[in-house]
């Protein structure tokens, strides 16, 4: 089995302020991976210092075994790394269809946008019926679809997905939930952050538990689902 | 001492006029200095860029006289600026040149201490109502289109009204903002008057783009006689749009005067050419003449001192090469120049080539009016 | 009555010059939020290169293409020195780098053209149609003009790589997720605009004498323009540019020429206070 | 009062006397023909800055009650007789409640939106006055020299006014401190920041901006009278100049927008470069394009301003200079 | 039945022909948490806006403790004691927590000077423990402190009525916890709170009664148990709540 993305003690921070203290985690093919921790414990800071989007102060970032730290945010996309951010980030001026097409802006998706597109357009049909709409005007849910189907249009080796669940109402966040899990099966990589652990934890097999910067705890997830500290810190029980 | 427009708006019209006073200084220094006495004061220079901005021209004329130390003062180029540095010299009771300022209000201030060389605005267009009253008596509609400045619009409106006196009817009294360069709206204005002759204009830039236009856009007048712009020798660059436009012109390097002190207006030439290869135009004579008149009233006076210099001012009566200079002493136009006279010049064709010529006073013209133009 | 038609179409065709100039301005606004105070300057520069194309012996209209190149070119460089560094800095800084070059290239410009008139000479054929005088230089402006603006219509909304323009300026950190080279296409974009308001400086140059400081006559009409047509929508630039030609030349016939500016400027302020993102709702 | 607390109080009224006192006591004209520009500078700079800096709002032409106190006086003194005290009152009260009431109607646009619209305000208002013939149309206000005798004289009147503008400036400054220190400065900067946010939290944002416009324009427009009064003459391009109205706003910024101290210190230095490179005999062409690469420069590597500058080098300075 | 603090009488909101909020009516009474639910997009921001002024409903209108409140500015709503926070969150960036929090002081119904406001917004922020944060720039925390600052600009207005778009999201389940307790802290000094939230273990322990909006109109309203029973919920909402357990299950079998 091998280990498409590996992070080795990134450190990284905002001005000033270190965030990151030495994180080292890896994502292995074909595995749902999940990074859970407390609000501000560096998971999004660590998906972006993953996209280059803020930069490593130290340490190592390597991809399909390649160094890949220096390289900037659309360098890695096009190598097949894809972020769908937290707060979804659409282009809210360009309509449903545009997002996708620039969903497959670098030249290897660009190779298969008509396959991509439709099965975008079939894991949510939802799209297909408003792909002339402003992305801007979608709901809440709807947007929450544009932003995953854009990041499937990128061809991704690793799909990376920050706070899928976040604002959605629970039918939608089941449904969403059930198309990962879908697509994990169809064989890609996926590293998610959820605030809904339960969840997440139940669908991922690997995870990792991050607190002030720093692995605390790894494991397969229905190990960490059981360890007492997580239940009491993260499960709330 | 004096500032000069080395950049902005006025930066063309006012780097001649500071080439004629450098002229002049040369000159005098060449006689080793202004006779005063049995001394002889060598003249020195001192000049600043003032950007043409008038926040800039008061702070230079303040250095020049508490900081240089400056005796006298040559005005900036154009009348907004020439205001500003007054108030200055007004308040130091230094004298004041002042070149390139046509303005007839900054003489009716009462200041005491500045001294026009230019016929003022006033007069600047009478003389070419004559002019075209005598070609064409029957003629009665003409326009007035001038640029909304100060000094355009203080001659268009006394043309107006001397047009009116001497019995033409003006069916066009417009003016146009100084930054214009689309002339199309005004050029349907003047065709729609019926007027068969135009008068007007402002500074260069204006007037040029104007006269191309109006022949583009063929406009049938008999004449166009325009400020400022015809009497540069730049005009030609504009061909057949520059044929038979007339201008009022300060003074041209042909003009016969016969001085009664300093140089000739041949000698001002060939010096001119000598020193900057090329022909000088009325500015710099303007600039040759500012200086010549402070020196005179210096050696009237025998002395430096400001009050003896203003009381010899005040009674000069002089011809120069750049014609009659008098000042008015009336306190209500103090400075006010009541001597110099324009003449008239016109955009002729000789061998194909255009050429400027003086139409105007008879008495001192080199070529006959064409006329009509169109 | 000819001449209330012919001062309206004059306004027409001189409007679509205006719309043409302030289109450059409205895309590097609608890409990255730049009032560009350069814009002015680089309008002069146009001028003055279509002068020195003209003067070397180039017929004037193809004299564009390589205006369109060198605007291209110098707004790349623009972006890259000035306003690159800045854009994710305060923003009002980047109004300041342009303030900037724009002073950079007004006093090169007088240092070696002075601030007296130039004029591109060549002789331009008048038609007369129904009794309207209009130049074929104006026409050819005019058209140009629409021409533009269709292919830059064209550029952004059909092509990828305008479309990905599209997406930089509407998010830029998700542009760059999505594999988009946002710097890349930054630069270009304040390259396009740079030719664009070249382009209109040249064709210009073909209708009126200019000095360095022309530009800002243009850079004034294009701010208003594009803010009646909407920011950062270039066919609203356009559209603003035809108001403001149409209301210099439909009041021109009745009041005196002086007071179109004040009615020109009150329509505008008014205007806004009625459709405050512009007649056709721009960013903002 | 507290803010007789501040350090930055004294440091103001310390500043204003130097003004005042360097160049009376040396009796230095040049010094005080260049301070009187710093003077005017910093004035339009430290009231833009309730705008631009306080208020979030970008005002491109904020000359206009420049020039306008400048006609209102020249217009009062000149054309009515009226000393130069009251008319520089009546100026700076009628332009501050001109610009409330316009306030009123373009304060409701946004962003970049409102700023090209007070470019649109400041010409139509160029534009209007240059075609008004009560004020000499184009060719301005001229005024007499007897407006001068009758405060003794050009010597004496100019020294006035001198010691008036910097009055103003002081005043100007000493404004901007008070109401950064105050509840009506809270809420602006709330504003500033997000204004849908502020409206929400119960600041009256429509008042509030309308309020700070007006303010803004009060002590500019005497100043404006008082320095077309030192000119003797106004006319529409110089009292309208839009390119000053945006090297007003190059100064805040250059300075630091939003501190008391920033836009004067770039006032300051603006008008101290632009001067001493006009006067600097080899550079007489390219002053324009050396002070336009020191500007890039500066912004290059100070995008914060001169303020935002030494804030990050020197923490503990924003507790003192505000 | 106590008293009623805030009355929904027939709001109809549309934006063009969008018709996002429809004939909605409802009544909060003093003292009382309710709960606002419903799918994305069914139109409870917009009803929230309408509330507190943002936007002028386009028909009907808003009662506050007996006076009619629709059509008043958002500033003046709050100055008669009707606060709210933002779903999408507004911190004034460049200011610090302490500032922020004492323009929500300053400007509310007390109207306070400013040294007393800042007073109480020195006493909200260790309230609702943002202590340490005190003096860090707004712009500078992240999602999770940005909505606890909200929470802590409203209720440093002391207002009667408390109105909570979504402060739970990006909260983990622990987290979660803590926060309820926060809101359950205020509700005890006798602030009403009206609050929108997806997260069903909290909004349902929490709320006293509880109303669901669907597309733009009132879908249910009750108890709720009720309402977690109600099919139609069910269907257009809330799903199969066991779905992670299901999961979890098949998973080890
Ligand atoms: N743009 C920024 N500037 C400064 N500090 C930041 C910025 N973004 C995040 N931080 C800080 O970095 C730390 C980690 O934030 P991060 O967003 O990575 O946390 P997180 O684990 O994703 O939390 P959450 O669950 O809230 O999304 C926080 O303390 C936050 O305040
Ligand atoms: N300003 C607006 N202009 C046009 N449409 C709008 C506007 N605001 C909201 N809408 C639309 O109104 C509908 C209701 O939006 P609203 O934000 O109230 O939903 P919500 O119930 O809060 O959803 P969520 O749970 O996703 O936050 C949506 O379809 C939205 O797109
Ligand atoms: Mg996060
Ligand atoms: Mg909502």
């Amino acid at each position: 089995m091998s280990r498409v993305l590996e992070l080795t003690d990134v450190e990284t921070g905002y001005g000033e302020v270190q965030v990151l203290w030495g994180v080292t985690l890896s994502v292995e093919e074909n595995k749902m991976t999940t990074l859970v921790g407390a609000n501000g414990a560096g998971k999004t800071t660590t998906m972006r210092a993953i996209m280059g989007v803020v930069k490593p102060w130290k340490g190592t970032v390597r991809f399909l075994g390649e160094d890949v730290t220096q390289l900037t945010p659309h360098e890695k996309a096009q190598l097949g790394l894809v972020l769908v951010p937290e707060g979804r980030q659409l282009f809210a001026d360009l309509s449903v269809a545009e997002n996708l097409e620039m969903g497959a802006y670098s030249p290897r998706a660009r190779n298969n946008l008509d396959a991509n597109i439709k099965r975008v357009y079939e894991l949510f049909p939802r799209l297909f019926e408003r792909k002339k709409q402003k992305a801007g005007t979608l709901s809440g849910g709807e947007q929450q679809m544009l932003a995953v189907g854009r990041g499937l249009m990128a061809d991704p080796v690793v799909l990376m997905i920050d706070e899928l669940s976040l604002g959605l109402a629970p039918v939608l966040a089941q449904s969403l939930f059930g198309t990962l899990k879908r697509l994990k099966d169809e064989g890609l990589t996926i590293l998610l952050v959820e605030q809904n652990v339960h969840l997440a934890l139940a669908l991922s097999d690997y995870a990792y538990v991050l607190a002030e910067g720093r692995v605390k705890i790894e494991g397969p997830s229905h190990q960490v689902a059981r360890d007492d500290e997580v239940r009491e810190a993260y499960l709330g029980v | 001492g004096l500032t000069v427009s080395k950049t902005g708006k006025y930066n063309v019209e006012s780097v001649n006029q500071l080439n004629g006073i450098k002229l002049w200084q040369k000159w005098i220094n060449d006689q080793g200095g202004i006779p005063v006495g049995d001394k002889k004061y060598k003249v020195e220079l001192k000049f600043y860029d003032d950007e043409s901005k008038a926040e800039r021209v008061q702070q230079l004329y303040s250095r020049l006289i508490s900081q240089d130390k400056v005796d006298f003062l040559i005005s900036p180029y154009s009348s907004g600026l020439t205001a500003k540095a007054a108030v200055i010299s007004e308040q130091y009771g230094k004298i004041m040149i002042a070149t390139g300022a046509a303005s007839d209000s900054i003489f009716k201030l009462g200041y005491e201490n500045v001294y026009q060389i230019y016929t003022p605005a006033s007069r600047y267009l009478t003389a070419t109502l004559d002019m075209l009253k005598a070609a064409d008596p029957n003629l009665k509609k003409i326009a007035i289109v001038y640029e909304d400045s100060k000094f355009a619009k203080a001659v268009a409106t006394a043309a107006k009204d001397y047009a009116k006196k001497i019995g033409f009817d003006v069916a066009l009294f417009e003016g146009y903002p100084p930054s214009t360069t689309d002339f199309g709206p005004i050029i349907n204005k003047v065709k729609a008057s019926g007027a068969e002759a135009l008068v007007g204009g402002g500074h260069y830039a204006d007037g040029a783009t104007f006269a191309r236009q109006l022949y583009e856009q063929q406009a049938t007048l008999k004449m166009i006689a325009l400020l400022v712009a015809p009497a540069s020798d730049e005009f030609a660059q504009l061909g057949d749009a520059a044929f038979g436009v007339a201008a009022p012109s300060q003074w041209e390097p042909l003009v016969k005067y016969n001085p009664n002190c300093g140089v000739t207006p041949e000698e001002f030439v060939k010096m001119y050419e000598e020193a900057y290869g090329k022909t000088p135009a009325y500015r710099a004579a303007g600039g040759f003449a500012a200086g010549l008149v402070l020196q005179r009233a210096i050696m009237d006076a025998g002395s430096i001192d400001a009050d003896k210099v203003r009381a010899a001012l005040d009674k000069m009566d002089l011809t120069i090469f750049f014609g009659k200079i008098k000042f008015s002493t009336d306190p209500a136009s103090h400075g006010l120049q009541l001597g110099h006279d324009m003449v008239q010049i016109q955009w002729q064709k000789k061998d194909g080539e255009l050429m400027k010529e003086i139409v105007w006073p008879l008495d001192a013209k080199t070529s006959d009016l064409i006329y009509p133009i169109r | 009555m000819i001449e209330i038609v012919s001062s309206i179409l004059d306004g027409l065709l001189i409007g679509l010059v205006y719309g043409l100039a302030s289109i450059g301005l409205t895309l590097i606004f609608g890409v990255m939020d730049v009032v560009n105070l350069a814009h002015g300057a680089v309008i002069s520069l146009g001028m003055f290169s279509l002068y020195f194309f003209f003067g070397a012996g180039l017929h004037p209209y193809l004299a564009l293409i390589p205006v369109a190149i060198i605007g291209f070119l110098l707004g790349v460089l623009i972006y890259q020195i000035a306003v690159r560094r800045i854009l994710d800095g305060p923003p009002l800084m980047t109004l300041l780098a342009t303030f900037a070059v724009s002073m950079i290239i007004v006093g090169i410009g007088t240092a070696l053209w002075s601030t007296s008139p130039y004029n591109v000479n060549f002789k331009v054929q008048t038609l007369n149609i129904f009794g309207y005088t209009v130049t074929s230089a104006r026409l050819i402006a005019a058209l140009a003009a629409v021409l533009v603006t269709f292919m830059l219509y064209y550029f952004l909304y059909r092509t990828t790589l305008g479309k990905a323009v599209r997406a930089v300026s509407n998010n830029r950190e998700a542009a760059e997720l999505m594999g988009i080279p946002s710097q890349q296409i930054l630069a270009i974009s304040f390259g396009i605009g740079t030719a664009l308001a070249m382009l209109s400086g040249a064709l210009i140059a073909t209708l009126f004498p200019f000095t360095i400081l022309s530009g800002s006559i243009y850079e004034l009409k294009s701010f208003v323009a594009s803010v009646l047509g909407g920011l950062g929508n270039p066919t609203g630039a356009l559209f603003g540019g035809v108001i403001l030609g149409l209301i210099e030349g439909s009041v021109a016939p009745f009041i005196a020429i002086s007071w179109t500016n004040v009615i020109e400027f009150v329509i505008f302020v008014l205007i806004l206070l009625f459709f405050p993102t512009g007649l056709l709702g721009g960013r903002k | 009062m507290k803010l007789l607390k501040a350090p930055l109080f004294w440091l103001i009224v310390g500043v204003t006397a130097i003004f005042a006192l360097l160049p009376l006591l040396s009796n230095n004209i040049t010094l005080r023909e260049t301070l009187v520009l710093s003077a005017i500078y910093i004035i339009l700079a430290a009231n833009l800055n309730l705008m631009i800096g306080y208020t979030g709002y970008v005002n491109f032409g904020s000359i206009v009650f420049f020039g306008l106190g400048g006609y209102l006086t020249l217009w009062l003194v000149g054309s009515h007789h009226w000393g130069l005290y009251s008319a520089v009152l009546v100026a700076g009260v009628s332009v501050s409640a001109l610009a409330f009431l316009l306030g009123i109607g373009i304060l409701r646009l946004r962003g970049a939106y409102f700023a090209l619209a007070t470019i649109g305000v400041n010409e139509a208002v160029k534009d209007f006055v240059s075609n008004f013939d009560v004020w000499g149309g184009s060719e301005g206000i001229f005024l007499p020299f007897t407006a001068y005798k009758a405060m003794g004289g050009a010597g004496k009147a100019l020294w006035t006014v001198y010691l008036l503008i910097v009055l103003v400036m002081g005043s100007s400054l000493l404004l901007s401190l008070a109401v950064r220190r105050s509840k009506f400065g809270l809420g602006l900067f709330a504003i500033r920041e997000d204004e849908d946010a502020a409206v929400v939290l119960g600041v009256k944002a429509p008042l509030y901006k309308t309020l700070a416009y007006s303010l803004s324009a009060f002590l500019p427009a005497i100043a404006g009278g008082l320095y077309f009064f030192k000119n003797g003459s106004v006319v529409p391009e110089e009292a309208f100049n839009l390119n000053l109205s945006i090297e007003a706003i190059v100064m805040v910024m250059l300075g630091g927008q939003g501190t008391v101290t920033g836009p004067t210190i770039g006032a300051f230095l603006y008008e101290r470069l632009r001067g001493m490179l006009l006067t600097i005999p080899g550079l007489s062409n390219f002053h324009m394009v050396i002070a336009g690469v020191l500007l890039l420069l500066i912004i290059l590597f100070a995008p914060g301003g001169l303020m935002g500058w030494l804030y990050r080098i020197w923490p503990r300075l924003r507790r003192v200079l505000e | 039945m106590k008293p009623a603090i805030l009355e929904v009488r027939n709001v109809t909101k549309a934006f063009g022909g969008l018709i996002a909020v429809k004939d909605v009516s409802l009544t909060q009474y003093q003292g009382e948490i309710l709960g606002l639910i419903g799918p994305n997009g069914a139109g409870k921001t917009t009803l929230f806006n309408v509330i507190n002024g943002v936007y002028k409903p386009t028909s009907g209108e808003v009662i506050f403790e007996g006076q009619k409140i629709s059509g008043l500015p958002p500033y003046e709503v709050v100055r008669r004691g009707l606060a709210r926070t933002h779903q999408i969150v507004k911190p004034l960036n460049e200011m610090t927590v302490l500032e922020n929090v004492t323009v929500g002081a300053c400007f509310g119904p007390q109207n306070l000077p400013l040294e007393a406001a800042q007073e109480v917004a020195a006493e909200v922020i260790e309230f609702t423990g943002l202590g340490k944060y005190a003096d860090v720039l707004a712009g500078k925390l992240n999602i999770a402190l940005k909505k606890r600052l909200e929470v802590a600009r409203a209720l440093a207005a002391k207002p009667r009525l408390l109105l909570l778009d979504e402060v739970l999201a990006g909260l983990n389940p622990s987290e979660v916890a803590k926060m309820l307790d926060v809101i359950r802290a205020i509700r005890d000094q006798g602030i009403s709170i009206l609050m929108i939230e997806h997260i069903m273990q909290a909004i349902m322990s929490l709320s006293d009664r509880i109303v669901v909006l669907n597309f733009g109109e009132k879908l249910a309203e009750g108890s709720p148990d009720e309402v977690a029973n109600d099919p139609q919920v069910i269907e257009a909402y809330l799903g199969d709540p066991e779905m992670a357990k299901r999961i979890l299950e098949e998973e080890e079998a």
